[in-house]
């Protein structure tokens, strides 16, 4: 079942006096339990897209269905995390995953704790975040998102600033969640290796304005092995139709 | 005689119903003061206490002040002298209540609050009232307010009585039609205001003070003279109304004249009222800084 | 830190001693500014006396009562139109007016209505104490980045948490320097408040001294404002200090 | 835009309506609280006869005179202490205490110093419009993000340029707010300004009908205060939203 | 020549009353007109070497040598790109390029336009930071770095917030200036790939507390051939140092 369909999505900026059109006739559905990938160049607006999405945005036409309603506020059960860290600059690295919990509650405590080993910071749980590294701050509006618990997570390229290593280790801590959860996931991210690894299908964007360029769908099993034949020649259709060979 | 012109004597004016200020509208002063080639500077200081600051900052050279506000200043060692007297009138200060009040006599007043300007020649008159009528002063309440104040809380009825001077007196006299029920004749006892001259001035320049007082005298004189004449310029000017203005005058009456013995005495009784108030910490001898010797060249 | 205290120590120790000497040598009339010792003096007997006692401890708690109404009152409706762009429209403008309006002019309607009593003399200090944290609070929301609105949005923050949790800590560095302002306006009103059939109270005795030509009691009185004032606000800069700790901002050239 | 207007004027309307009503069936005094038609009427006459357009045309010069020097030396000290740590141990707490100093309790070293003309008058006005600038500068320049004056450092801004291009750019949001509120306190302060020697002003236009209980020119008076201020200060806020376009900031719930 | 040299840097931050040592015993010098990347997992110091490299942080011990002089602030020929954008958000795209240069000046005007097609944002001169996306103002933060033509670049994942396309063109964009230029480059990145295409050396780093782990020579011609045996096999070992498989 089509957990959110988007209809001829149109976007537009006022720039001065002209009009920026940063999103023309969008149509996708996503599935419940699935993870779509948004790849696309810088400025093309896959995070004006998934603002939408999110509900943060309403100054748009066309028409977009979440759970069979129209979308008007950010809702309950979504995850969203955004492409700058946005921590809250006054609260702990603990009090910001907890922004929404109440801390005092054991059962909350235990997911703080599971949540902060996952996105490997114990130790930093009393830091503010001016004391904390790009990457880290990074790693706590993961943490953020996903103490939530959400049904679906909105992704703003939430792995940008992580290294190699950590980076393979939040993918892999996601599917993990999502076999676990059965979310739904929609994530941006400018790796394309990435984007193959995770996603079930995968958006590809073009820019000014922002269109939809296709939609290719990675028919394999989880985990998937990064150096299969599968693999590659997935990522190098992905490729081929971004123009980047 | 470019140096002579360049002098300039600094009077106090005040918007008051006063021929002090039929001098200033009439430009008398400017008149007397050109004959020996100085120029008249006006400035507006409202209070006594202001008044005598401006004395002793030397922005001030003549002007017209109460009973009370010298007495301070002598103590404070401000350099200046009482050179006449302004008014003798009793009626100048007086304790009013409103029409309808059951405040009948002085006696009534057993437990009342009474608006008063604590240590001023209100609260001088109050006090002896009081005592004529055979009050203690502990069994009222005095509420220390300002003209002002006191008359927007007198009005609004949170207080009794008032004690108040002019031109508040005559004010609420016909604006409210407030009944005054003791005031100086009662008991026979005048608050005077006086002409003041900064010490430095009159000593250095005797002819200022004697110009200063000739014009008060012809202003003075002509007031008594043509008093319907000088109503009709307070009210256009100051915006009050004639039977305001008239009270006033009435009240206040208005003259010139050395600070005679009797007025001494007064003067120096005020001053031990202040000290038994607290108001002062120590008595000063009021005789010292009074100088007749101009205000009776002029009178002769 | 003790650094910090001497050299701020300097310039007002510099001014007593040019004044001791200006009074020595009696540049000025002594019944304008009476030397530092005379006004020692005066203030030593007053203590003795236990009048400035007094009159300091009504006038705390005056301002005290007052600032802490006027205040509240302020970061309330500041929070309110803040918070509302309609609350914005239907009540600044009317507020704007107020704020300009002169106390001393408005002393008889304020005893006409509450008398001369405390009320009256606390409604003056209020609203001293109200304006500037009301505009600091207003304009301290209006400052808070949105970004971090939206992620309170994002978090399902209740309005009510979003106003407590997100919008007052980001707006809390303009609600400080509001209420540091507004405690010298409420202490400063004083004056005028004390004006209003008062009989004690350190602007009362100002107000008084005045009266009278005690000028080395009306510096006594100045000099106690100044210090007070000096010493609370010394106290909301220590509590602006800790309670804006996380901020990672400029601390002059050098500082770093 | 044109609903903001209208929504800001229901409470001013309402106002005067209660107030007439109130004078209508003479719940108060009318000598304390002249309806409103009174002071209409007593405004014509004074605009009538001249007055009130000399009194405010002198007052205005006053206050924008004073207000101009006032709030210049507020920044530039506001600006002088805020970029150095030193120079903040050493003025600030002194400045702090002259924050605290009452007006009134001064007036007579002003006139010893500065006698009755306008440069009195002007000082009284321009410390008035100093203090919430100075104070607003100060802690603005302290609220700038860090990480700005870093990018100035390895941009190799020279010190001024730093001052002009980063700091003050981003302490501009207090800045204009510091503004405001001096504009306010500036203009306040003319009540006390035209207390000394004055013959002219709005100020001594409300003292002198005072002396006088000529309450409905009070009235005139203390309306021109608050509507004329309110009128500067709406400039200012105009300035404040071009200046700030750059910001993204929140507006109120559902503003977005 | 050795531009750069770093002896025994150690740093640390005061954590509420204990102290976080960051950086431990950092040694390695940097040759004039060389590029040296700096890898490793986040948070283990990268930015604040970077820092202290710039000559925003004093506060260490050790000797760094800068010329031959030891850096007391932030010095002339330096650019320095930060891990987040860092933008004046009051200033337009164009003046936050432009920040410290007379944008009156023909010359800087000529070299105005130049940066800006470089980085492909003709066109959005006159918006303002708000008004960007985040690859957008990484792209700005590159320009105002470029602009100053630096003698040395210091960056810090400069191209973390780009899509992969607009990425290669920026990394071929500054090969290209490093040639015209001969200028020293040090490089944070993520990206071993990046690393390996871009720098004569690899500088690896190992976490808490900050340490070099191993220094990797790249010693092959530009341009480089990313799917060459050679490319593959430092690609290989540098993931090798890094643990990473
Ligand atoms: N608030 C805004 N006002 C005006 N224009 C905007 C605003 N936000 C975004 N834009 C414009 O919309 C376009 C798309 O921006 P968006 O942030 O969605 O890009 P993106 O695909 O996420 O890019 P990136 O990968 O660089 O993050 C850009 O051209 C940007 O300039
Ligand atoms: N101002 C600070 N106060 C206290 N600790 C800090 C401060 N800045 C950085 N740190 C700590 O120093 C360590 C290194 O931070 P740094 O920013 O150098 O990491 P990094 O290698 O750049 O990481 P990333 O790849 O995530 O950006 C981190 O543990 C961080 O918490
Ligand atoms: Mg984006
Ligand atoms: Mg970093």
């Amino acid at each position: 079942m089509a957990i959110l369909s988007i209809e001829n999505v149109d976007k537009r900026f006022l720039k001065g006096k002209e009009s920026l059109n940063v999103l023309t006739n969008i149509n996708f559905t996503i599935e419940e339990q699935e993870i779509v990938s948004i790849i696309g160049p810088s400025g093309c607006g896959k995070s004006t897209l998934l603002r939408i999405l999110a509900g943060l945005d309403q100054d748009y036409t066309g028409k977009i269905n979440f759970d069979g309603k129209p979308i008007s506020e950010p809702g309950k059960g979504k995850g969203v995390i955004f492409q700058e860290h946005r921590l809250f600059p006054w609260l702990t690295v603990e009090d910001n995953i907890c922004a929404n919990l109440n801390k005092r509650d054991e059962d909350v405590q235990q997911r703080l704790k599971e949540v902060i080993e996952l996105v490997k910071l114990t130790g930093f749980e009393k830091s503010y975040p001016k004391e904390l590294s790009g990457g880290m701050s990074q790693r706590v509006s993961i943490a953020r998102a996903l103490m939530r618990n959400p049904d679906i997570l909105l992704l703003d390229e939430p792995f940008g600033a992580l290294d190699a290593f950590t980076r393979k280790h939040m993918q892999d801590s996601l599917l993990d969640i999502f076999n676990n959860r059965k979310m739904t996931i929609i994530l941006i991210t400018h790796d394309v290796e990435e984007a193959v690894y995770l996603a079930n299908r995968i958006i590809i964007m073009d820019s000014r304005p922002g269109t939809i360029k296709e939609i290719v769908s990675i028919p394999l099993q989880y985990p998937r092995n990064v150096v299969s034949d599968e693999f590659l020649s997935h990522r190098n259709k992905a490729l081929t139709i971004l123009d980047y060979t | 005689k470019s140096k002579d012109s360049e002098k300039v004597v600094t009077i106090g004016s005040q918007k008051a119903v006063t021929p002090y200020y039929l001098a200033k509208e009439k430009k008398w002063f400017e008149e007397e003061f050109d004959k020996l080639g100085v120029k008249v500077n006006w400035v507006e200081v409202q209070g006594g206490a202001p008044q005598f600051e401006a004395v002793s900052a030397g922005r001030i050279d003549f002007f017209v002040t109460g009973n009370t506000p010298p007495i301070a200043a002598q103590n404070a060692g401000i350099p200046f002298n009482i050179i006449g007297v302004a008014s003798t009138g009793q009626k100048n200060v007086g304790i009013v209540v409103k029409s309808d009040s059951a405040i009948k006599e002085i006696s009534d007043l057993k437990g009342k609050k009474i608006a008063v300007a604590k240590a001023t020649a209100a609260y001088d008159n109050l006090l002896r009232l009081l005592n004529h009528g055979g009050v203690n002063a502990s069994d009222i309440e005095p509420i220390n307010l300002q003209p002002n104040e006191a008359k927007a809380a007198y009005t609004g009825g949170s207080v009794d009585a008032w004690v108040v001077t002019e031109p508040f007196l005559s004010q609420t006299i016909v604006n409210d039609k407030s009944r005054v029920i003791a005031d100086g004749s009662t008991i026979d006892y005048t608050s005077p205001a006086y002409y003041i001259g900064r010490k430095e001035v009159v000593d250095k320049h005797p002819e200022y003070a004697k110009a200063f007082l000739t014009v008060i005298k012809k202003a003075t004189d002509w007031q008594a003279e043509n008093l319907d004449e000088a109503t009709s310029i307070y009210t256009s000017q100051l915006g009050m109304n004639t039977e305001v203005v008239s009270k006033v005058i009435e009240h206040v009456n208005f003259t010139l004249a050395p600070l005679d013995d009797k007025l001494q005495k007064t003067q120096q009784g005020v001053a031990q009222f202040l000290y038994e108030q607290k108001a002062i910490d120590k008595v000063p001898d009021t005789k010292q800084i009074t100088n007749n010797q101009y205000v009776n060249e002029v009178l002769k | 830190m003790n650094k910090k205290y001497i050299v701020g120590s300097i310039l007002p120790l510099l001014l007593i001693a040019i004044w001791q000497l200006v009074s020595y040598f009696e540049v000025l009339p002594v019944q304008m500014l009476p030397s530092p010792i005379d006004i020692v003096e005066a203030f030593v007997n007053l203590v003795k006396s236990g009048t400035l006692q007094e009159n300091l401890y009504t006038s705390l708690i005056r301002a005290a009562v007052g600032f802490f109404i006027g205040s509240a009152s302020g970061i309330l409706l500041g929070l309110i139109v803040g918070n509302s762009r309609f609350m914005e429209f239907l009540v600044d403008p009317s507020v704007q007016l107020f704020r300009m309006i002169p106390h001393l002019a408005i002393l008889p309607l304020l005893i006409l209505w509450f008398g001369f009593g405390e009320p009256s003399k606390i409604i003056i200090v209020a609203s001293g104490a109200f304006f500037p944290v009301y505009i600091n609070t207003f304009l301290g929301i209006r400052s808070v980045d949105y970004k971090l609105i939206e992620v309170s949005k994002v978090l399902e923050f209740s309005r009510s948490k979003q106003i407590t949790k997100v919008v007052l800590p980001a707006a809390m560095p303009n609600i400080l320097l509001g209420i540091r302002m507004s405690m010298g306006t409420a202490w400063l009103s004083l004056i005028v408040a004390e004006l209003m059939g008062a009989t004690t109270g350190v602007g009362y005795m100002i107000s008084n001294a005045r009266e009278f030509s005690q000028t080395d009691v009306v510096f006594v009185g100045i000099i106690i404002f100044a210090c007070v004032g000096k010493i609370t606000d010394s106290f909301v800069h220590i509590l602006e200090k800790r309670l804006l700790r996380w901020r990672d901002s400029y601390q002059g050239v050098n500082a770093k």
